[in-house]
């Protein structure tokens, strides 16, 4: 595909400037739309734009390919005003046309073709939860979005990586072939993919922003193992690593050729308590456990201090964070005295261990064992139970499981994508993987949904979240700080939230 | 020959096919529900249920297996459920990779454990022998990952010789045309390239040879034995023939033959230690790909992946036992 | 004694141990004999009387380790062959000392032409042949032991060939580069009667018409009668008799000789009964004290076992290891 | 005239010869091809043959350790071939076997009070002690001593491990004892102890011997009449003594004309055969020693000669005498 | 009692009743290579039994202050990333081992034998369908097929030392089938069968027993291969689970200390080669002491 040979840029003043990007797995298919996988979306993220983008560290929206945006009194229409003299990597004019299309392309498929579309926006045309009635161009530039009923976080959720904007013309002309051939509006062009090995954009000359980007090619290379693709790192064969372990944080830091790069914490990590089997039915002894837990002591061990000891279901980054809950503090003591007074008959409960490195707890098996002895010091004894991955989702869905170490990354940084996803009845079955259910919190999180107004829509959270408490469906443990790590010369790279990184602004110094 | 060939091929076919359903079985067994997995954590109880559906999975399994097994005899090896993509279309790659690994780490082990096997039993007891046959004994007992893992350490970490993984520099990636990089280097004539082909391949070509290697050259060093101690060798020096030439001519080829059968159930032994390996130094090679699919219920792409890495290690022996036939001419096949 | 034939070979107190797990073992112990020119010298013996052991000493072939030539001399043309180095040993094996062994289906390499296999031989000390005069001398050769269709032959392999062809391959092997002495170690042990007496009197044709000396290594004694000049016969890993054919069989001098050839089942009459020489034959070495027979001799006295007998002369050529003949050696030297 | 002790009527075995996916089968080893023989009671029949003539098929036939293709085998008037498992495993205990190898006959890993004994607790015959004694008498008759029990066959030279095979066969005190190259695999002098102690039995116990070998001389010395056997077929039998003063058929003169003789000065009058043993697997047509005798005639290669008796028990199957006869009676 | 020849007994050497059994003992404590093999698997068997005594430390005895320190006269092994120390886990970790490894074998060992057995004894169909089916697990790369199913079965050890256990059946059922064939034609058996021995006598008696020291010295190997498969699969997060101090999981563990705490992975990948080592050696000992034919 590319068709120039180099010679190993050695000669020449202007050295092209490659970046290579070590990261866990390979992407399944670079149509944004089509997958849910972090190693998609990341790619896609430097092909395509978005609408709406985030603000570069936070969540905040900020104009993409929209310069502007209105909503209607009553949430249900959306105007957006896009950018004008945009052009596609393949030359097609980017116009409202163009979004119209994308939208229509969204709203004709179905939960196996477009799986994030389903769960963000309810559901395709003519599904009764549907949340986009229908999506209209008012001229080159303008685009209306009429709702069926109110979404809060919509635009948030437009800012997702999936709901960039692809090129018509290429859309129809590969067809299925799309997804190995994508073409956007982003910085970065889709040059060749190498499958499970690497993934090469190059630089698009006539991207929008001037100035940008300022690498001539990235490339994204798959090295499943966190200590390998570390090891590349520092034997100079990428430039940048994705997924690294906290332990080597140090190290890293340590290394004058090398940086560490902290991603901003949208995560909260935890260990969930399923309301419904023994003994964990019993409120005293989820907070025992609470209790019992010290989560410091974890925090700083396999953390290595690059978290935050979490107290509620949601990361303090996101509007609506309780920050007046006070934690359960260490205290192994009041958890016993909780557990003498409880239903616990001192049987042996299992303990399932994450078998794969989140970014939200980058050792599942450790901390499941350092939990163990907790438990095990004020009196109960657990198992620790091991599923592969996919394997472990299941059944934990099916709350099969006692107590299990599990956490979640916004996707939209909106409170409703955690509070709500994880922890309301609707979805029990699905991510609600403690089965809790409250009438109250239940309330609440519905009218959140339909309420426009930030600062009430933030203060019904933070109710929920003093009942949560209480109830203790979780031991919320941490809000980690996923951490990469690249060349010292590496400038102007900023870790998004997210986990999808543009590398539009970074350069070699 | 022909006819031969024609047979065992015929024999194969019950093999194949209880081979299919063993899979089929195994795979079936795994708990988790693929959907869940592929829509991930994310996924909403409707979007796994819309899924589900349409990879037909809520079918009974025989009807599951029948389909599978019409859709085989259409040479069709289903679709990867994560990508998408037809089976048959996106192995190759892999299969290449793993092929190029396995052929680099067999002639590895080959080369040395051959003719390490034959100079100790040439010069048996002699320090060569036993250090050899010492070297021998640890290079079977070594776990072949905590090997790999320490020669990534020392030579590319520490030292950095050698780079820690895949197969190429991804800056000046290769052009695939055969996927064997190897050979497609050096088709375009890019010598700098294969040269770091080759740099790449030693380390986790060598980890994977280490037991091959070791079981070689025992089977080597053993069987030669055996048959220096045969009559006909007496007769070859009888004749006034140097001792090199009766190793190597007489002996060697008389050695050969279970020496041969060693190597084709070593390649078994390669095929397996794969997924080690590969997992080791991020070789984008079949093993990783059938163990990332487990990881992601693919069934497809588990099922196919490992029918295909049996069904080369069966083809592999078949031609093993065909080349018995080309060495020894008391083999008659029909 | 002046009008006899050269001597071509002679043994010199030749002593060969095997040093195994269970201590030396002296599978040939101080042997003493002439092999002469164009002579058919016969050795018998019982299996495990060290008959192989000094036909290996003497081409230089004792499995090493364990077997190694632990004294005594083997002089052929002026140089002492124990003494010569592996180069120049082996341009006399083959070349000036051929040899036959006794299975006919294992000593020809199974995987190599009967034609690269005489091949082999000729070139091997006809520097400069080409493999077209090679050829010519392999087909000669053939033809001269008798073997049909010699031409097609030469393209066969060994298991193509009933076991009397091969032997008589393995006899055109030995004489093609005209040696002086050809080592026959039972080459029709494991034939058929019909077909070794027609082996049998190949050789005797080809001693004659070759003038080739051949030393017949059987433990038929029948062999001897029919085939041989001269024998001598072992027990032990010791000579205890040795003279003409004749004088062996007409007047054994030695009590072990004379049992054998009183046990062999004669075909020409019935015997009611045979004679046996009692007991079994002992392992080399297991006997340390006295006359390795003495235990097996209906003769046996007080001194036979405590001293081992020396050998006596009977007669100017015929020798034998036993007190009794002491006493004929006296009245001859008196 | 007696009943005689073993019968045997047409005895053929043919071995398969597969070949093809299913194992098709393309043909056959005739390895034993229409025998027919009797035996009288105290009587040791041999049967020589060069290697590969059938002659340990026809004995293993007849104890049915192989299943032979077609033919009768009758012991003491019974019909052995049309008996049952459990009958047929009865009747072993009246026939025994003794091997050629005296190796790989005895189970290296039991003792030989347990190899010896095993005959009697298969049959049910005594008790513990009763068979302790019985071995212990029998490692006796064999010339072995009853403190030998409880070694093991390894431990044993070769000439005393076919005492102890002979002594197993002797266990059941059966009445037959088919011999399969029992003294083959020994040196000259232990041969003759063996061959001299079988006699010695066969007057003690009364017993009657197959005596199968491919060693003209051991044979004589042991048999009362002897077969000779060419390519699975019995071509003569007769009386030992005339078979070897005056043999008929020309394989059996030239088979008596190749055996070396331990005596230099005999002179040799016969012509050496030429050629080689032809396979089993694929006969020559008519008469299978066609190839190789000197005195083919012209239709040798097309009609199969009939063993026929020519002198009082001196049977032959030649064409040489099938003429003779016919032309005699004409 | 006339006429009998008498064997006449030579001045013999008063051996004694030795069974081929004890002979082949004889040359394995002879052999060097046996005798270092034996030490190796005693001193892991030892290990595993008073392993818990030995140990300084329990198998979770965390401390999450004194984690990954380095190998001192306290922690003679470090400690690994629970401040635990890695010695006794290491200790402990050889009953985890041995277990798998005999265990398993034993299993594969005991379906081998029956499936061999009849289809060596029984031959035609049963031999063509069990041995059909050795084919087919043959056909699957070892590893391969035991990741399969312990996935399919859930990771746990039980569950790997089942699926070594199945991976490794046709290994022993083709050998003792093959063995059962040719002892069938060895001629000792044909001497029973003249004797007129029952078949099912023949198999229990003579035919299995001659079987032992084939499926012993194969059964020594496959311990040893056992161990290692054990491992993989503990590495790959398919065998053992937290907190059991299985050797191959202690270095999946490790593996991300591999640069900051080097000691981490190389006590127990050390173990590991060690045990496997000691099998290895002794097998090819027990090998040459019982099957003299392959010795050289
Ligand atoms: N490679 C060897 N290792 C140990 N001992 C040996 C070896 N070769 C021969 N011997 C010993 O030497 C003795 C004599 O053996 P040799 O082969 O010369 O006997 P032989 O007379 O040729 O007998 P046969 O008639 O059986 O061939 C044997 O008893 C044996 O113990
Ligand atoms: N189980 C078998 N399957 C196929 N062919 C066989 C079998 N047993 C014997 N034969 C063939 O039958 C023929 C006769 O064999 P048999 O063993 O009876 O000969 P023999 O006269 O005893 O020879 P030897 O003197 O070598 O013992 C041989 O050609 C042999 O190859
Ligand atoms: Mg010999
Ligand atoms: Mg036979």
């Amino acid at each position: 595909a590319c068709g120039e040979k180099k010679d190993s840029g050695s000669d020449g003043d202007k050295k092209e400037k490659v970046l290579v990007f070590g990261r866990g797995a390979d992407s399944v298919k670079l149509d944004p739309a089509a997958v849910t996988d972090g190693e998609s979306l990341n790619v896609t993220k430097n092909i395509f734009e978005t609408l709406i983008n985030f603000g570069e560290q936070n969540t905040d929206l900020v104009p993409g390919l929209a310069s502007k945006w209105e909503t209607s009194k009553n949430g249900l229409e959306y105007t957006f005003e896009l950018q004008k003299g945009v052009k596609f990597q393949d030359g097609t004019d980017f116009n409202a046309e163009a979004v119209v299309k994308n939208f229509e392309r969204w709203m004709n498929g179905n939960a196996k073709k477009f799986p994030y579309f389903q769960s963000m926006f309810g559901g395709f045309k003519g599904d009764k939860n549907a949340v986009i009635k229908e999506v209209k161009a008012d001229g080159e530039d303008k685009v209306i979005i009429t709702l069926n009923y109110p979404q809060a976080p919509f635009l948030k959720n437009l800012a997702m990586t999936p709901f960039a904007i692809a090129s018509p013309t290429a859309l129809e002309k590969e067809g299925k072939n799309f997804e190995k051939k994508p073409v956007g509006t982003g910085p970065f062009t889709f040059v060749e993919w190498k499958r499970n090995d690497s993934i090469t954009l190059k630089k698009n000359e006539d991207y929008w922003q001037k100035g940008l980007p300022k690498l001539d090619k990235v490339i994204f290379r798959s090295i499943p193992d966190n200590s390998a693709r570390l090891n590349a790192l520092t034997s100079g064969e990428i430039d940048l690593a994705d997924g690294i372990n906290p332990s080597d944080a140090k190290m890293i830091e340590d290394n004058p050729n090398l940086q560490l790069f902290k991603r901003p914490s949208l995560n909260v990590g935890y260990l969930g308590l399923t309301v419904t089997r023994k003994p964990f039915d019993d409120k005293k002894v989820r907070q025992a456990v609470n209790y019992a837990i010290d989560k410091q002591a974890i925090v700083d061990t396999f953390y290595e201090g690059q978290a935050d000891v979490a107290k509620n279901p949601m990361p303090p980054v996101i509007k609506g964070f309780n920050d007046s809950v006070e934690d359960y503090k260490y205290d192994p003591e009041k958890a016993k005295k909780l557990l003498a007074e409880s239903d616990y008959k001192g049987e042996t409960i299992e303990l399932w261990a994450m078998p794969v490195p989140r970014p939200y707890m980058p050792d599942g098996q450790k901390i499941a064992e350092a939990i163990q002895k907790n438990l095990e010091d004020v009196g109960m004894k657990s198992k620790i139970v091991n599923y592969e991955w996919g394997t472990y989702l299941d059944k934990a869905s099916k709350g099969e499981a006692d107590a299990f170490l599990l956490g979640w990354t916004g996707d939209n940084g909106d409170a409703d994508n955690f509070l709500y996803t994880l922890l309301d009845e609707d979805n029990i079955g699905s991510n609600n993987y403690t089965y809790f259910k409250n009438a109250e919190t239940h309330k609440l999180l519905k009218e959140a949904q339909k309420e426009v107004d930030e600062e009430k829509r933030a203060k019904l959270y933070e109710k929920a979240q003093e009942i949560i408490h209480e109830e203790a469906p979780w031991v919320a443990i941490a809000y980690s700080t996923p951490l990469l790590a690249g060349k010292k010369e590496i400038t102007g790279f900023k870790a998004h939230p997210t986990g999808s990184d543009r590398f539009d602004t970074i350069d070699f110094k | 020959m022909l006819r031969y060939t024609g047979k065992r091929l015929l024999q194969l076919i019950p093999v194949l096919f209880g081979m299919t359903f063993i899979v089929f079985m195994i795979v079936r067994a795994i708990p988790g529900d693929p959907a869940k997995i592929i829509l991930g954590q994310q996924a909403s109880k409707e979007a796994v249920a819309a899924l589900r559906e349409s990879l037909g999975l809520d079918n009974p399994w025989y009807i599951q297996y029948f389909n599978y097994l019409g859709q085989l005899f259409t040479g069709n090896l289903g679709e990867s459920i994560k990508t998408g993509e037809a089976v048959s279309a996106e192995i190759y790659p892999y299969l290449a990779a793993t092929m190029e690994l396995g052929f680099v780490a067999m002639v590895i082990a080959i080369v040395i454990g051959v003719n390490a096997g034959i100079v100790s039993a040439w010069f048996q007891n002699s320090w060569f022998d036993y250090s050899a046959m010492i070297l021998a004994l640890i290079g079977v007992s070594i776990p072949i990952f905590w090997l790999g893992l320490l020669g990534q350490w020392a030579f590319s970490v520490e030292l950095g010789w050698l780079p820690t993984s895949n197969r190429f520099d991804p800056r000046d990636p290769v052009e695939a045309i055969t996927h064997f990089y190897l050979i497609d280097t050096l088709i375009e004539g890019r010598f700098d390239q294969f040269l770091d082909v080759v740099k790449h391949l030693i380390l986790p070509a060598t980890a994977l040879a280490t037991i091959p290697m070791a079981i070689i050259a025992r089977m080597t060093r053993s069987t030669m034995i055996e048959v220096m101690r045969s009559d006909f060798i007496r007769t070859a020096r009888a004749k006034g023939q140097k001792m090199f030439w009766v190793v190597y001519k007489h002996s060697l080829k008389n050695a050969v033959i279970p020496v041969l059968t060693v190597i084709g159930l070593q390649t078994g032994l390669l095929l397996g230690g794969a997924i080690l390996t590969e997992t080791i130094f991020s070789w984008p090679g079949i093993g990783r790909y059938i163990y990332d699919a487990i990881s992601s219920r693919d069934y497809p792409v588990i099922q196919s992946g490992i029918l295909i890495v049996a069904f080369l290690f069966v083809m592999i022996n078949l031609l093993v036992d065909l080349l018995y036939s080309v060495i020894d001419p008391r083999i008659k096949y029909d | 004694m002046n009008n006899e034939p050269n001597e071509l070979l002679r043994v010199h107190n030749l002593e060969t141990t095997f040093f195994t797990d269970d201590g030396a073992v002296p599978a040939v112990d101080g042997i003493s004999f002439t092999l002469r020119e164009r002579e058919i010298l016969g050795i018998v013996g019982e299996s495990g009387s060290g008959k192989s052991v000094t036909s290996l000493s003497i081409m230089g072939l004792i499995p090493s380790p364990p077997g190694k030539i632990t004294n005594g001399e083997i002089q052929f043309g002026g140089r002492d062959l124990t003494k010569l180095k592996e180069k120049e040993m082996r341009k006399i094996r083959g070349n000036d000392i051929a040899m036959i062994f006794q299975e006919p289906m294992t000593s020809l390499n199974p995987l190599f032409t009967i034609g690269k296999q005489l091949n082999e031989a000729i070139l091997l000390h006809n520097k400069g042949w080409s493999k077209k005069q090679a050829t010519a001398r392999a087909i000669e050769m053939m033809k001269l032991v008798g073997l049909p269709r010699a031409e097609q032959l030469i393209k066969e392999y060994p298991h193509q060939l009933s076991g009397g062809m091969r032997q008589r391959v393995m006899i055109a092997m030995a004489l093609v580069c005209d040696p002086q002495i050809l080592i026959a170690d039972e080459p029709t042990t494991a034939l058929d009667v019909t077909i070794q007496a027609q082996i049998l009197a190949l050789m005797r044709d080809l001693n004659e018409r070759l003038n080739t000396a051949v030393m017949l290594i059987t433990h038929d004694l029948g062999v001897v009668a029919e085939t041989c000049e001269r024998v001598i016969v072992m027990y032990g890993g010791q000579i205890v008799e040795e003279g003409p054919v004749k004088e062996i069989f007409e007047s054994p001098q030695h009590p072990y000789t004379r049992g054998l050839i009183q046990s062999v089942p004669d075909m020409r009459y019935k015997k009611e009964r045979l004679y046996s020489i009692p007991g079994n034959v002992p392992k080399p070495g297991s006997i340390k004290k006295g006359c390795r027979f003495a235990a097996r001799c209906e003769y046996a006295f007080e001194r036979c076992l405590n001293e081992n007998p020396q050998i006596y002369h009977t007669n100017d050529h015929h020798i034998s290891r036993c007190f009794l003949a002491e006493e004929k050696e006296v009245a001859l030297n008196d | 005239m007696t009943e005689p002790l073993l019968k045997v009527k047409g005895l053929k075995k043919y071995f398969p010869i597969k070949a093809g996916v299913i194992g098709r089968r393309v043909g056959d080893v005739k390895a034993v091809d229409d025998v027919s023989f009797e035996i009288m009671e105290g009587e040791t029949l041999g049967i020589v043959g060069e290697s590969g003539c059938g002659k340990s098929t026809t004995g293993r036939s007849i104890m049915r350790l192989i299943e032979p293709t077609a033919g009768e085998v009758y012991f003491e008037g019974k019909n052995v071939s049309t008996m049952s498992k459990e009958e047929l495993r009865k009747a072993r205990r009246d026939i025994q076997m003794v091997f050629q190898d005296p190796y790989a006959s005895l189970n290296p890993r039991h003792n030989i009070q347990k190899i010896l004994e095993e005959p009697l607790k298969v049959h049910g015959i005594g008790n513990d002690k009763e068979r302790k004694e019985k071995v212990a008498k029998l490692l006796e008759i064999v010339g072995l001593s009853s403190y030998h029990a409880s070694r093991y066959p390894h431990q044993f030279s070769g000439g005393q491990r076919q005492r102890i095979g002979i002594a197993r066969a002797l266990m059941t005190n059966p009445k037959l004892i088919i011999a399969d190259e029992p003294v083959s695999a020994l040196d000259v002098s232990i041969q003759a102890q063996v061959l001299n102690l079988m006699k010695d039995l066969q007057q003690e116990l009364k017993l009657t011997y197959i005596f199968i070998a491919h060693d003209l001389g051991v044979v004589r010395h042991i048999s009362d009449r002897v077969g000779v056997m060419y390519l699975g077929k019995m071509i003569e039998i007769s009386e030992s003594e005339a078979l070897y003063e005056k043999p008929l058929h020309p394989y059996t003169q030239a088979l008596l004309a190749a055996v070396p003789v331990p005596d230099p000065d005999f002179m040799r009058e016969t012509q050496l055969l030429t050629g080689d043993i032809p396979s089993p697997a694929n006969p020559p047509t008519g008469c299978a020693f066609h190839t190789r005798c000197p005195l083919k005639m012209e239709h040798c290669d097309q009609r199969v000669p009939l063993l026929i008796e020519v002198e009082p028990g001196h049977s032959v199957a030649c064409h040489l005498y099938t003429e003779a006869f016919s032309n005699d009676n004409k | 009692m006339t006429g009998i020849t008498p064997e006449i007994q030579l001045p013999e050497e008063k051996s004694k009743a030795r069974s081929p059994f004890q002979d082949s003992l004889r040359t394995f404590r002879k052999s060097k290579v046996a005798v270092v093999g034996t030490i190796i698997v005693a001193f892991f068997i030892l290990l595993a039994i008073f392993g818990p005594w030995i140990a300084p430390q329990g198998i979770n005895e965390q401390n999450l202050k004194l984690r990954l320190l380095p190998p001192s006269s306290a922690h003679w092994f470090g400690t690994d990333v629970f401040g635990r120390d890695i010695f006794s886990r290491v200790i402990l970790g050889a009953r985890l081992s041995l277990l798998v490894g005999f265990a398993s074998v034993a299993l594969s060992i005991i379906i081998g034998s029956i499936l061999g057995i009849l289809a060596g004894y029984y031959g035609r169909w049963v031999d063509t369908i069990i041995s059909r089916f050795f084919d087919i697990l043959l056909a699957f790369p070892s590893i391969l097929l035991a990741i399969a199913i312990v996935t399919a079965l859930g990771p746990s050890l039980f569950n790997a030392l089942l699926a070594i256990a199945i991976v490794n059946v046709p290994n022993f059922g083709r050998l003792i089938r093959s063995k059962v064939l040719s002892i069938k034609e060895e001629e000792f058996i044909t001497a029973a069968r003249a004797v007129g021995m029952r078949d099912t006598r023949i198999l229990w008696g003579h035919v299995l027993p001659n079987s032992m020291t084939p499926i012993i010295v194969q059964g020594t190997l496959a311990i040893a291969t056992a161990i290692i498969e054990a491992a993989a699969l503990g590495f790959l997060g398919l065998g053992a689970q937290a907190p059991q101090p299985e050797w191959g999981k202690m270095l999946a563990d490790a593996r991300i200390y591999l640069i900051n705490a080097p000691w981490t992975m190389i006590f127990p990948g050390l173990a590991i080669m060690l045990t496997v080592l000691g099998f290895n050696l002794m097998g090819d000992g027990l090998r040459d002491a019982f099957d003299p034919k392959m010795k050289n």
